[in-house]
């Protein structure tokens, strides 16, 4: 059965105020194709989850589509800081939940495996979490071990309504590979609804090989979008390298508003998909650069 | 013999880092100085140090220069992938990580950091990079070694914000708070090597480097440093300028 | 750095009294050489914890040479019961603790994340619950969710001593690959120390293939034996098949002590090493007949 | 037209399974009739049912008879590989298993299944599979579906071990003892169907099988029913017998 649909339908299916789980990881298999859609079907009130941010939250930010934010930080490594996430946060335009990448991570594998809570001993002692427990309606506690009477930070499931998360590779089932590490792992399993944009959808039935390689399982997923390049100008482990070029170009943008503004009506209002944004940013020259070495894998 | 003029402040900082590292340890890497540091320890007495970087990485060889944990070039040759809550989990909660490297805006005198925000002289804040992984590092490494540049302003008696915990208020007030992880253990600078008085929590000045004086060191502090023997950082050996310069860092990012 | 060791050494280092886990689960991938090893240099007053009771564990419980079982039952799928577990269970002569499946697996999964306990919904209402309230020194507590107030079962931190784990390939630094399902990698990572047997050791690097296919990382492993057809007569999925004729031949013995007595006489007492042992069971011949299809991988 | 003497009564009782099972469902399947039913219902109205195997197997389709899901054959073509706690956390215990298959010992007039231990007339107990996963599907599964032969003393009014609960001691005790899966949905025997009243939570007889009477059924169990409408079992389509016998179990392993 093939869950494969246009990305315009896929990002339809997206309510206004969701909680989204987002699979980047600074400049790594963002799912920027769908948080471009995203923003041209004016997405708003969403909540993002994301253990470290990353470009595509950026971008989401800057379009002014994110009311909350639940995250443990980020940068875009060297090209930069998230301008637009730390300027939303210092004016206040956003609500922000701070965490620690591990804790955060802990939440969605409580999520993923359907446990109230997990119980840890990281966060203790920082303002990271005097503030979680003085929010409006805590999703962290302390409490203490009943077996051996250590404190410990209760941190409560998270299931976001949906995982955005971005695959070099799918069946159209959904059987997901991904190469290399897999830190959106636990997020993308604790939502309820996984959609996917992948690079490449291959099909016919999986050899032992490729079941083996599988990250996330069909039964869990509900849509899958063929979008080659798709995490453009991050990079995607096996299939093409970051655009550092493209990169800064958007980090000097986001350094203001303004800037920010001229580059979403550039490179997505400007725009009626994501084919026509990889046109702008060079077309298949560029992208022929930026094709992963068979052996490296960037 | 090394000569002061002959290494860079960001070489003996490199080194300064590598010798807190010792054989078969496991160590939570990020960009810039800690890994030159681990890799230099790998290249010299350290041959089995094992490498975990949090996006899901252990045991990588780089042999280009990265921009991050997340650029796949700091992937090459890893020997193992795994989700966040692997690396994090199974090494760092397990309470397998030797030394984990840490970094930020502000450390205090007793060792905590700030990565999150800073307060503005006219009101209001200015938001950076936040904990990522590294409030988990310095709650649960078994010790941690802090790279900071020496400012007055970076050193101020008390972070703005409590990001990463150290010895939190000092004494036994880290331990009180339930933290597993042994705390801060150096804090690596361009102008000196500090430690931390066991009893107290508070920071001390072990080592200045070459051609710094203690004055110097004290004048870039924003607190009452403990000052007792004070000894001048061991220079680098010819053989770690050498692999710093030709193997490790030949591009000069990290090390100019 | 290598770790390779040789089988007396290995099994020299597991002290008497000391937590195993042991990584069979029924008739599949149990380190079969590994106990062989253990009966002869007559190990005792173990503590056997394992997920599904296991061949292996069967025989070394048939041995005498355990005190206590954790487990959540098993049997040998058709070919028959774990006829020395549960007659051992039955009179008396071992202590038990009885889990769910899940809930033995939560343990170890704590266990492996340094999380001192994972509260979950499993068990509830349960006479196998009842009995682990019962314990001296219970694992299992009831409690409460701190967001929900929902009743939760409490599962304490399993961390064996050891865990044993066979696998089909590993490097000599102690990188495995295990291929099909991985039903131990939670208990394996949940011990203090990895000891693996091996069917084959690969050297060089590693391949970014092989490194995605690495499931326990040589950091966390101690010490490596190079056994091959180390799960006989239990199976390893792409490698060989399990020996339907030798596990009935078990399974007749099992069901007496008397019989039991003299299978451990022939196959493990009768014999210096495993090696002796796989001619006993009819050498290259019969391990030929053995070997795995390469596309079924059995 | 199928007549009774056409079919065995392993296969009717695959083929109510079989019916019990709708498509785009997670199943979690074991040997034997589960597997059979499940497969029976694949190649019929449920085409994209999901099979998860406890063991960390999710959607294989065997072409050979195995002996249990550790037999590798049980695995073939599987799409995804995982844990112990892949399959039984990511799927069942998130509350995302539809149906979960169970057996054992006893069943009692609740649905609570024993299968790990019964007492021996001359004192002490024999032991047997225990628990497995069955106490995990049986707490968490949306709905189980047991299947038993239909025995008195494997029908006794209340189990002699409690190992996967039903609906404990009826009415909402199930509920209170904070069980998150549904419970039993039918009980399959080689006499009849039953199912359970959802206020008392007691067992119930909705079908005979034919040439079985509600009598014979009486006679067979160790408890007290409830009859109200009881209905003749639905024999199996000849697609259904021919399904069975050439494709799902040509060597007639699990429906002779």
């Amino acid at each position: 059965m093939t869950k494969i649909v246009p990305m315009e339908e896929a990002v339809a299916a997206i309510p206004e105020g969701a909680l989204l789980a987002l699979g980047g990881f600074a400049i790594a298999r963002s799912p920027v194709a769908f948080v471009h859609e995203m923003i041209r079907q004016g997405k708003r009130n969403l909540t993002i989850a994301q253990c470290i941010g990353a470009f595509e939250t950026d971008l989401l930010v800057g379009a002014g589509a994110v009311k909350r934010l639940i995250y443990a930080g980020g940068t875009l490594d060297r090209p930069g800081p998230l301008h637009n996430i730390n300027r939303a946060i210092a004016q206040g335009t956003i609500e922000v939940s701070e965490y620690s990448g591990f804790s955060l991570a802990l939440r969605f594998l409580a999520g993923s495996l359907g446990l109230p809570y997990l119980p840890a001993y990281t966060l203790l002692g920082s303002e990271i979490l005097e503030r979680l427990l003085q929010e409006k309606n805590p999703e962290v506690a302390l409490g203490e071990c009943p077996f051996t009477g250590e404190r410990v930070v209760m941190l409560k499931a998270l299931q976001p309504d949906y995982a955005i998360i971005h695959v070099p590779r799918s069946d159209p089932q959904g059987n997901a590979i991904i190469y290399g590490p897999c830190w959106d792992l636990e997020a993308a399993l604790a939502a309820e609804t996984i959609i996917l944009t992948a690079d490449e959808i291959f099909s016919g039935e999986l050899t032992p090989q490729q079941a083996q390689e599988v990250a996330i399982p069909a039964p869990r997923v509900k849509m899958v979008v063929h979008q080659p390049y798709g995490a453009h100008p991050t990079s995607v482990y096996g299939k093409y390298d970051y655009d550092r070029r493209h990169i800064d170009e958007y980090v000097s943008c986001a350094t203001t508003p303004e800037g920010m503004k001229k580059y979403l009506d550039k490179y997505i209002y400007g725009v009626s998909c994501f084919d026509e944004y990889l046109e702008l940013i060079g077309g298949l020259r560029r992208i022929q650069e930026l094709a992963a070495d068979s052996l490296k894998k960037y | 013999m090394i000569k002061s003029g002959d290494y860079t402040t960001r070489e003996l900082m490199a080194v300064a880092g590598a010798r807190e590292l010792q054989d078969n340890q496991n160590v939570v890497v990020g960009l810039g100085l800690p890994q030159v540091a681990t890799e230099l320890a790998r290249r010299t007495h350290a041959p089995h140090i094992n490498i975990i970087l949090e996006i899901g990485v252990v045991n990588p060889a780089p042999i280009e220069p990265t921009v991050g944990i997340a650029d796949p070039r700091f992937w090459y040759k890893s020997e193992y992938f795994t989700t966040f809550v692997g690396a994090m989990g199974q090494f760092l909660h397990r309470g397998l990580v030797d030394v984990g490297f840490l970094g930020g805006l502000e450390v205090d005198m007793y060792g905590n950091l700030n990565s999150t925000l800073v307060e503005l002289p006219g009101g209001g804040i200015r938001h950076f990079t936040g904990s990522g992984g590294g409030n988990d590092i310095a709650s649960l490494a078994k010790k941690t070694l802090v790279i900071m540049p020496h400012q007055k302003r970076k050193f101020p008696p008390k972070v703005s914000y409590l990001t990463s915990p150290g010895y939190l208020q000092g004494g036994s007030s880290r331990r009180e708070a339930g933290l597993k992880g042994g705390g801060p253990e150096k804090v690596i600078t361009d102008k000196a090597v500090l430690g931390f008085d066991k009893k107290s929590g508070r920071m001390k000045l072990l080592s200045v480097h070459p051609g710094v004086t203690i004055e110097e060191v004290i004048a870039h502090t924003g607190f009452e440093l403990l000052i007792e023997e004070v000894t001048t950082t061991a220079p680098p050996t010819e053989n770690e300028i050498r692999l710093l310069r030709e193997v490790i860092d030949p591009l000069r990012m990290y090390i100019k």
